[in-house]
């Protein structure tokens, strides 16, 4: 069980294309670590053509303070669920800041680097519907963040969705929680690395 | 979650824009009629789904804004707190109407959610271009209440601030936010009913033959009744007599042009609201409104940090503009910094009250992006 | 149309709302009215007056009053009155 | 047959100064007797009218009348009159434009309070011309005719007042005129008791601005052209086509019996209210659902 944790602007960009439910992901997340973790959270979001067909982003800051400026500034975690969203928002991480990427999908990233899972083929694969893959993804999340609870963020998504829709997405959520708990360690993601290039490589999967 | 237990007060992740929703139905709006428009749509929306949900709630959407207006302004006549929602060229759009409401002083709120313009500009970005508009947009010379918010929390209240303005005060009341404001989620605790002053209207206090719908009172304010209550009154955009009647004859033309005025302008204390931090020792001064406040919220800390004594003023009340608190700012220190996403709106009117006492610097930005905080330090620590 | 009995009528005509249009004058079926030196209408040959009612209906002054022979101005009939509203027809 | 003028008095506003401002054997005058008696038919109280006026030499018709009246901006009367509906139900809501208000700047709103049949009756006074301004053409100027506007002649045609509105789908038009007042009294009469969106054009004259460049000099001459050429329905379908020139009919040309939409919106909140039905997570679904379609279709933001 995570305690909640002091934290001072952390903050996550969540980007991929238009229509994987990158928003609801970040609504999601963020209800859940303001309403059940008890942070203070802001959530902004790309609005219009931006939005459409080509990078969608949603970006959040959590904090144990009042947050004044609610967008981000440098990013401690980018997850980018395609090439473009890696590639146009890779260069805001700070330095330490981590990137998770759908493997399957982003087959180059600018560093060696990063955390991946195959997010949409396993959505695919083991849940048959691909909408789920943003829960996947909430779910990875989850087991990443030292301050986000499973608990609570399971409530978030129940309060979040229509009934009829619980059972399909507490699913994915615990694919993606459990896929992420074999592949990575949060202990190891959150420690800076003194060098980029070590090549060290933690693709998994 | 959302604590469902009856005592704790209910939270809710909610945006800007949905938190002007929770604001205007705790206020006791119960009429929304508006036109979609990027990026205050979310406000319809809501209330489309809200109110027909509610005992006497109205919702409907009419076929421009200006139909939007005239909606509100009717369902305002008939006793109706009603509002709207808009963006840039629908507030245009508004602005005859707008100036019919001040005229014949019925009580309204509208919602301006700001955006990059002029004409379509930037629909899906912010801006807060629509600062004189809001104040000098409708035709003739009349006093305007317009208030702002700069996070969710504010949205609520200063929701339920425009509406008890709008009543008090007998008069339409504009709430400019910007898209950033309208668009970041966060916490907010909903206050329960009970908990908060809701301003209601006057009504009437004599038979209806012996009422004077525009009758100078001592707040210069006079009751309210709604149509179909028994007291059939005139109402016209025309200039008018104290039954309602037009008039051309000056000195009654002058009589209710002042009292338009004076029913502002001796309440200037009520409606003049403002936010100030780390002002008490500050010699470098910030003013700022909306999104951008936030932004100068952080660049005071980052300017602290590198040993500068800054303050802020955060303008809750744009107009009537918050004078004596600029003034006391500008006594103290040596520069006032008014970032602004537009080329100098809301600096024009600390430049009229402070240009004297202190220099003014400004920081504008119309790309459509906000103004950092790293921006509004710059200004604040260099030379 | 039956023939109507002719001259059962008193016709007041408030030369203050009057603005001498002429329409009464122009159409009125038994030509009891007339426009006076003052450009105003005036009671002409009351004798002839059918009761017709289009004086009264087409005054976009409501300056003309048609009534009974000796029938007192009756009390409002407004229905916030409290009375039936009378049935004109 | 007595108690016309009389009647009409007991619903004008005595602290108001009379003569009214038309001019001498404007038709606007005719109407406001037209409207009163149809009010009082229906034994309506006053409290329960509202009038609602726009911009014009009609507008100024809602300040002589002791019911609850409003004089709005020009072309928006069906807009206030839409909110003041949908506020109060109960009210009687009548409107009164002219054709400058109600075809030009305020077309728009006509046809879509004829869409959503709003339960308001719409009273289009239709002199051919803007009459305040000063005889500018408007959008139901004959082609041909003179005004200030069109000194060589209007080029354009004139709207149908008649047929726009029922093709927008009001539940009842109607058309009369200020020389044939009884009938003039029976269809305003039924505009106003009747459900939804009903609309009466009135031909009503101006022959101060429009009359005198028209070959209509005075009043009287405007009264015997509107006597000729407006007939009834009835006879002007039966009349050859080679016969019709000018003439126009007179009368009832669409009813429907649709609920109007306060009564229809009446319905849905007593479906949603109604007691035992379980109270839906509110804010929840619309706005999810709206940030949801905003990424997913491809919504142009206005």
């Amino acid at each position: 069980m995570k305690t909640a944790q002091e934290l001072n602007r952390f903050e996550i960009r969540l980007s991929g294309t238009g229509g994987q439910g990158i928003i609801t992901l970040g609504r999601i997340l963020g209800g859940g670590l303001a309403l059940g973790m008890g942070y203070h959270v802001t959530q902004t979001q790309s609005y219009g053509p931006e939005a459409r067909g080509g990078a969608s982003r949603s970006d959040l800051v959590v904090s144990s303070r009042r947050i004044s400026y609610p967008k981000t500034e440098s990013i401690d975690l980018l997850v980018a669920l395609s090439q473009e969203a890696c590639y146009a928002y890779y260069r805001f991480i700070k330095p330490g800041g981590v990137l998770l990427v759908d493997s399957g999908l982003v087959r180059q990233t600018p560093s060696n680097v990063f955390l991946g899972l195959p997010f949409t083929d396993l959505t695919v694969r083991k849940l048959k519907v691909p909408q789920a893959m943003n829960v996947v993804v909430l779910g990875a999340l989850t087991w990443l963040l030292p301050f986000a609870e499973a608990r609570v963020m399971k409530q978030a998504l129940r309060d979040s969705l229509p009934p009829k829709l619980h059972e399909l997405n507490l699913k994915a959520f615990q694919l993606g929680y459990s896929e992420a708990r074999k592949a990575f360690d949060p202990h190891e993601a959150w420690t800076p690395k003194p060098d980029d290039d070590d090549g060290d490589e933690r693709i998994v999967l | 979650m959302a604590q469902k237990k009856s005592k704790q007060r209910k939270a809710v992740f909610a945006l800007g824009n949905e938190a002007v929703v929770e604001g205007a139905l705790l206020a006791g709006c119960s009429f929304y009629a508006g036109y979609p428009i990027t990026p205050s749509s979310e406000i319809m929306e809501v209330m489309a789904a809200r109110l027909p949900r509610s005992e006497d709630g109205v919702f409907i959407q009419m076929e421009d804004e200006i139909a939007s207006m005239g909606a509100i302004i009717g369902a305002s006549l008939a006793g109706r707190k009603a509002m709207t929602a808009t963006s840039g060229p629908g507030f245009s759009l508004m602005q005859e109407n707008l100036g019919f409401a001040c005229m014949t002083e019925v009580p309204l709120v509208v919602v301006n959610v700001m955006r990059g313009g002029p004409s379509t500009g930037l629909p899906t970005s912010p801006a807060q271009g629509d600062v004189q508009q809001a104040r000098w947009g409708t035709h003739g010379d009349h006093p305007v209440i317009v208030l702002s918010a700069s996070d969710v929390r504010e949205c609520l209240e200063m929701t339920i601030t425009a509406f008890n303005f709008a009543e008090k005060y007998r008069t339409p009341v504009i709430l400019l936010l910007d898209e950033i404001t309208a668009h970041t989620r966060e916490k907010i605790e909903l206050p329960e009913p009970g908990e908060l002053e809701i301003v209601g209207r006057s009504y009437p206090t004599v038979p209806p033959e012996w009422y004077k719908p525009y009758e100078d009172t001592m707040r210069g304010v006079s009751p309210m009744p709604p149509i179909g209550s028994g007291y059939r009154h005139h109402v016209t955009g025309l200039t008018h007599d104290v039954l309602g009647f037009p008039t051309q004859r000056p000195d009654e033309v002058k009589a209710i042009m002042e009292r338009l005025f004076r029913k502002i302008d001796q309440f200037y204390p009520d409606i003049m609201l403002v936010e100030e931090y780390m002002t008490e020792d500050a010699d470098i001064g910030v003013v700022a409104y909306g999104s951008v406040a936030r932004s100068a919220e952080l660049a005071i800390d980052m300017a602290r940090e590198q040993g500068y004594k800054a303050g802020l003023i955060k303008l809750k009340t744009l107009f009537p503009f918050p004078k004596p608190f600029v003034n006391r700012l500008a006594a103290r220190c040596s520069r006032i910094v008014v970032p602004e996403m537009n080329m100098g709106q809301m600096s024009r009117e600390v430049k009229r009250v402070a240009a004297r006492t202190t220099s003014i610097r400004t920081v504008n930005r119309i790309d459509g992006q906000i103004i950092t905080p790293t921006q509004i330090c710059k200004a604040i620590t260099q030379g | 149309m039956t023939k109507k009995a002719k001259g059962q009528t008193e016709i007041t005509i408030y030369p203050d709302w009057c603005k001498g249009c002429g329409i009464c004058v122009e159409f009125c079926p038994a030509k009891v009215l007339a426009l006076g030196r003052d450009g105003k209408a005036r009671v002409a040959r009351l004798d002839e007056c059918i009761n017709c009612g289009f004086c009264e209906r087409h005054c976009p002054d409501f300056a003309i009053v048609v009534r009974g022979k000796g029938r007192k101005r009756r009390a409002p009939a407004c229905a916030e009155n409290g009375e039936t509203p009378v049935d004109k027809e | 047959m007595a108690d016309i003028t009389e009647l009409i008095h007991d619903y004008l506003r005595h602290n108001k100064k009379f003569p009214h401002v038309f001019c001498a054997g404007c038709g606007h005058g005719i109407v406001l007797g037209a409207l009163i008696r149809s009010i009082h038919a229906l034994g309506l109280s006053k409290d329960e009218v509202c009038i609602v006026a726009g911009i014009g030499c009609s507008g100024r018709i809602a300040a002589y009348v002791d019911f609850n009246t409003v004089h709005t901006t020009h072309g928006r009367a069906l807009t206030f009159a839409t909110g003041i509906k949908m506020a109060n139900p109960k009210l009687k809501v009548i409107t009164i434009m002219g054709d400058g208000d109600a075809m030009s700047i305020g077309g728009n709103h006509l046809i879509h309070a004829a869409r959503r049949n709003i339960g308001v009756t719409a009273l289009v006074l239709n002199n051919n011309i803007y009459g305040m301004t000063g005889g500018q053409c408007s959008a139901t100027t004959p082609q041909g005719a003179t005004t200030q506007t069109t000194p060589f002649g209007q080029m354009e045609k004139a709207f149908d007042i008649v047929t726009l509105a029922a093709a927008a789908g009001a539940n009842g038009v109607y058309r009369g005129s200020t020389f044939h007042v009884n009938m003039l009294d029976r269809l305003v009469a039924t505009a106003i008791e009747r459900p939804g969106f009903n609309l009466v054009e009135i031909i009503t004259p101006c022959h101060t601005q429009y009359g005198r460049k028209n070959k209509y000099k005075s009043a009287v001459d405007m009264f015997k052209w509107i006597k000729k050429n407006c007939v009834p329905k009835e006879k002007f379908d039966a009349l050859p086509e080679a016969d019709r020139g000018e003439k126009m009919p007179i009368g009832t040309f669409v009813e429907k019996d649709h609920k109007g939409l306060e009564q229809l919106y009446g319905e849905l909140q007593a479906r949603l209210n109604r007691p035992g039905r379980p109270v839906a997570e509110p804010e929840q679904p619309s706005a999810q659902h709206a940030e949801e379609s905003r990424n997913i279709m491809n919504k142009e933001p206005k």
